[in-house]
């Protein structure tokens, strides 16, 4: 019996995290409606549940029971495939993400994470890769212009911008020494790396809003340029797949910045998941906050600013900051 | 999908970007406009046609649904050329009045203008902020007419009925209160790098193809000609007040940003000028064949109520001839000519819409950009499908 | 027993409608004069998003609601139906204005005289235009009129591959 | 347009056929024969005494029962000057020659013109409906065209399938 508590243990952790994970990402829908109502001078859903606390619950069920509709132009295999691979890449990065140290229960020490693996970070940044080929494939297989159109610009923001993701948190790798995400929590026990290595955590979270498709960068989609650009054919359970992968994908890079950035779990006086929440949802909303800011890029801008600008800075970031370290500065 | 080297999209008639109901076919390259055809049509209720069926007087509701965004301007410019055709002396303080009301208008109008335009740029929030002055805005002009788009307050020979009491003190608050608020668009938008990206040289038109395509308005103005109807052809007592009239360089997206914001500031000026030199009197012209009497009279004076009720069943019968008259509302020139046979009702009525002639250099304009530029270009021209399909 | 009458299923019923009445995204999609109203509904001060209705999605495929706002025009029908047939069962659609409704004042040759000639309308919003209160005052009779809806009026669920409409 | 006595002077100078007329309320205007009016126009734009380089207006009225029929008014107007003036001619259903190469502005208008009125513009890039749909029957301005237009009473039916 003792040789399956591993397994045991390693389900109940998947299962309880996935729950709580789709759970904070349903509200998180509903603290995006929220807060943007805030910002612009309106009170956002506040009919449904006290305070609107059951909108998503509403958006949900409708969701749910909405006809499902596969257009005969498209491309029928990959259209029903798309969103499953956005959302379960969404979800499988979270797989590596810590969220609190060690907690004994019934005398077995349990990691607060799903899968404590030494390339941690190795592998968030294929699973992130695999996010946007859900975008890709879900505009070109639904047979609509607009769609392939969006799902270029997703693939041209995807080559453009990973590079500058992954030499953004090259620093951090070798600050702490290690591909282990943990490790890398650990590292941060005095000073969190946002002190240290500043300008990494800025072209994280450029390089890392692109990757989330949001305003400035939300090229695939773009309202008002391509309609709705990948998702345009996409209804009912599909489409609220794709909306919770993108608030999932959201919810994962907080987490990521959170983790490599702000000290992870690390905080005085409450429990490490508590502050890990706090400080997921610090970024959040900060994303909301700057979706309400700025206006969207242009096309040709994003390309240039991230192949013109951002690259040569991230790998210059890099220099001096792997020069520091030599020199022992930091 | 066609066997061709480019491929073809249908933008609109249902696009969040078009404004309404225009459809743009774009060839695109890639992302690169090859080419572009506007299609216009889909909001065409034969205004003109339905013109020709109604008295005078029926007739003016028509006009505020043309340009939905500026109802009082298109009541003016109606009512500037059938008073033309009939010839009556309009009274000063209604003249004022009508000034201060489309100005008013125009800045209702240019801030639809601004906060559509950042929602199409993708800056979601200035739309909201937007609409809460024009809201404010509405509130004001809703206190003269009862409605909130289609006022019908400017009447053949005057005004309909005296401003009511707490008008002049609301709009005095509603003008000191918008520049800060101006000001915050400007810190949001005037100096974003993004925002000057998405419009800095995007789709300029040369002073020459502006002319030559009839382009009016600030879309004109932008482009640096001097052309503003208020200037050019005063009416309605314009050339006692004193404004400036915005003018653009380059002629890009971010120059009609830049004028607009300019022209709300004028029209604040010349609104404040105009409650300070307000003058009394009356509010109609002493034109008993053609202006009803006042609504008290009617009340209590036989002879006024049978007049009244004989204009508004009847209508009037102008002289034969014909008449034009136009003003610069917020799109550009509006312009009526109205040919009269002498019976009551219009033998014909010529709108010229803005909008229409400005929509004509669309295609002219997006040639070569991309697909973003169609809606920042389409959005600059600020065009109303109500105005263009009449 | 008729089906109507069934504990469960009336419970069901009521979660359902209860989910589909909170959550009425429309499609972006005006015509005239009452889009600049319909608008207006959704900015700060009547602020349609309260309702859980301020999602305006460009795609007719994700939205539940249509909101035809202005005159429709023999040009533009052929256009209007199609993006009604777009979108995906359960369907709403609120007559947003005199044209929208009856014509209005527009009695000629290139007006459909009422959008209730080519599609089923469930609201009608009568004014010229109708101030923006009007709108959240028809979603509400809307949401009413889905709480009260059965399995018989709307299928629960629409199998894919099923030609709808 | 009150004040253009002077420039109908001179235009009237540059081809013969330009009758003045005062429009009864007193607005003077040129009235040119139906084939001279492209090069009328073409001396407004291009004259510099003249120079009238902005097409403001261009429409049609029906005189029903006149010959010919439709008068076609042009409203120009100088950026330099803000001098306007309003040129008009006659034509019937033969239709007129185009000046959307001398104002890519009329290019619409005229298009407009020929939807409403069924006047062709002879030479016109792109002479199309521009407000009806192609397959409609009729001009709507003309004044025998009733306002309701026909199958009023009926129903209005959308076909999708046959578009």
């Amino acid at each position: 019996m003792e040789q399956f508590y591993p397994l045991i243990e390693m389900v109940v952790k998947n299962i309880v995290v996935v729950m709580v994970l789709m759970g904070f990402v349903a509200y998180t829908t509903l603290l995006e409606r929220k807060l943007l109502g805030r910002l612009q001078v309106r009170p956002g859903p506040n009919r449904v549940g006290f305070f609107g606390l059951l909108q998503p619950l509403a958006d949900g069920v409708k969701s749910f029971f909405k006809e499902d509709i596969i257009p005969d132009e498209a491309d029928k295999v990959l259209y029903v495939l798309a969103p499953g691979i956005s959302l379960f890449a969404a979800l499988s990065m979270f797989a590596v993400i810590p969220f609190g140290s060690t907690i004994s229960l019934l005398g077995r020490d349990i990691k607060l994470v799903v899968a404590d693996i030494d390339t941690g970070l190795l592998y968030l940044l294929a699973v992130a890769t695999l996010g946007e080929y859900g975008i890709v494939l879900g505009g070109w297989s639904s047979g609509n212009k607009y769609g392939v159109l969006g799902s270029l610009r997703a693939a041209a923001q995807m080559i453009s911008y990973e590079v500058a993701l992954g030499l953004a948190v090259i620093g951090t790798i070798i600050l702490a020494g290690s591909l282990n995400l943990s490790d890398i929590v650990r590292a941060q026990e005095g000073m969190w790396f946002i002190v240290k290595y500043p300008f990494g955590f800025i072209f994280y979270i450029i390089a890392g809003l692109a990757e989330i498709n949001r305003t400035p960068f939300d090229m695939p989609e773009s309202e008002s340029e391509l309609a709705c650009g990948f998702n345009i054919e996409y209804s009912s359970m599909k489409f609220a797949t794709f909306m919770i992968a993108e608030y999932a994908h959201m919810f994962t890079v907080a987490a990521i910045v959170t983790t490599l950035f702000l000290g992870g779990w690390m905080g005085p006086w409450l429990p490490g998941p508590v502050w890990f929440i706090i400080k997921v949802a610090a970024v959040i909303c900060f994303f909301i906050w700057e979706r309400g800011t700025y206006p969207r890029l242009r096309y040709d801008h994003i390309m240039q600013f991230g192949w013109k600008v951002l690259l040569p800075l991230t790998l210059l970031n890099v220099v001096v900051t792997a020069a520091l370290v030599a020199m022992g500065v930091l | 999908m066609a066997e061709s080297k480019y491929m073809t999209i249908n933008m609109g008639p249902q696009h969040p970007a078009t404004h309404g109901v225009l459809r743009v076919v774009l060839e695109l390259d890639g992302e690169t406009i090859i080419s572009s055809t506007p299609d216009i049509g889909y909001l065409h209720r034969g205004i003109e046609k339905i013109f020709e069926n109604r008295t005078y007087w029926q007739g003016e509701p028509l006009t505020d649904r043309l340009d939905y965004t500026s109802g009082h301007s298109n009541n003016l410019a109606y009512c500037l050329a059938v008073e033309k055709l009939i010839g009556v002396e309009i009274p000063k303080r209604a003249q004022y009045i009508r000034v201060m009301l489309s100005e008013l208008q125009r800045i209702a109008a240019h801030l639809l203008w601004v906060s559509t335009h950042a929602l199409d740029m993708g800056a979601m929030t200035v739309l909201f902020y937007g609409f809460r002055e024009r809201e404010s805005c509405l509130k004001v002009l809703e206190t003269v007419a009862g409605a909130r788009l289609m006022p019908d307050y400017i009447r053949f020979g005057g005004l309909r009925e005296e401003l009511p009491e707490d008008f002049l003190k609301e709009a005095r608050a509603f003008i000191e209160e918008l520049p800060g608020r101006i000001d915050e668009y400007e810190t949001l938008l005037t100096e974003n790098v993004i925002w000057k990206g998405r419009l800095k040289g995007v789709c300029p038109l040369s002073p020459e193809d502006a002319i030559g395509f009839g382009v009016t308005g600030p879309m004109l103005r932008a482009s640096g000609v001097n052309y503003d109807v208020r200037k050019a052809y005063p009416y309605s007592s314009y050339e006692d007040f004193d404004f400036e009239i915005p003018l653009g360089t380059v002629g890009d997206v971010y120059d009609r940003y830049l004028v607009r914001l300019q022209e709300m500031r004028q029209s604040i000026r010349i609104v404040a000028q105009t409650i300070e030199k307000l003058p009394e009197g009356p509010i109609k012209a002493d034109a008993p064949a053609y202006v009803p009497p006042e609504k008290e009279d009617v009340a209590h004076d036989m002879a006024a109520l049978i007049r009244h009720f004989k204009l508004m069943t009847d209508g009037f019968r102008p002289p034969k001839g014909e008449a034009y008259a136009s003003i610069e509302s917020s799109k550009g020139e509006l312009g009526f000519f109205i040919v009269s046979d002498g019976t009551d009702k219009p033998y014909r009525v010529r709108i010229r819409p803005p909008s229409f002639l400005n929509l004509g250099s669309i295609s002219k304009m997006i040639e070569g950009s991309l697909v973003a530029d169609v809606v920042a270009a389409i959005g600059s021209a600020d065009i109303v499908l109500g105005e263009i399909d009449k | 027993m008729g089906i109507e009458n069934n504990a469960l299923i009336s419970g069901v019923d009521w979660l359902i409608n209860w989910g589909r009445k909170n959550s009425l995204f429309p499609v972006t999609f005006g015509l005239a004069c009452c889009a600049l109203e319909m608008m207006v509904a959704s900015c700060a001060e009547y602020d349609i998003a309260r309702f859980g209705a301020e999602v305006f999605r460009p795609s007719p495929r994700q939205s539940d609601l249509m909101i035809v706002a202005g005159t429709l025009t023999k040009k533009m029908a052929p256009v209007v139906r199609r993006i009604y047939e777009q979108m995906p069962n359960p369907k709403w659609v609120i007559a947003y204005g005199a044209c929208a409704s009856s014509g209005g004042i527009f009695r000629s040759y290139s007006v459909v005289q009422g959008v209730d000639q080519i599609i089923p309308v469930d609201v009608y919003i009568p004014g010229c235009p109708p101030r923006p209160e009007a709108l959240l005052k028809g979603i509400m009779e809307l949401q009413k009129k889905i709480q009260k809806e059965t399995i018989k009026d709307r299928p629960l669920i629409t199998l894919p591959g099923k030609k709808s409409a | 347009m009150s004040d253009n006595g002077e420039y109908l002077k001179i235009l009237s100078g540059k081809e013969a056929g330009i009758k003045i007329v005062p429009a009864p309320p007193g607005e003077p205007c040129a009235v040119v024969g139906r084939d001279s009016i492209r090069q009328v126009l073409d001396h407004c734009r291009y004259d510099r005494d003249l120079g009238f380089n902005m097409l403001v207006d261009m429409f049609a009225v029906d005189y029903m029962g006149e010959e010919p029929r439709y008068e076609i008014v042009y409203i120009l107007r100088s950026t330099k000057t803000n001098a306007r003036i309003a040129v008009k001619t006659r034509t019937g259903e033969e239709g007129i020659e185009t000046i959307s190469d001398i104002w890519p502005a009329a290019n619409f208008l005229e298009r407009e013109i020929y939807d409403m009125f069924g006047v062709p513009f002879a030479n016109h890039p792109d002479l199309r409906r521009i407000y009806n749909p192609d397959d409609f029957e009729g001009h709507p301005l003309r004044k025998e065209f009733p306002l309701e237009g026909k199958d009023f009473d009926k129903p209005f039916v959308v076909d999708l399938e046959n578009e």
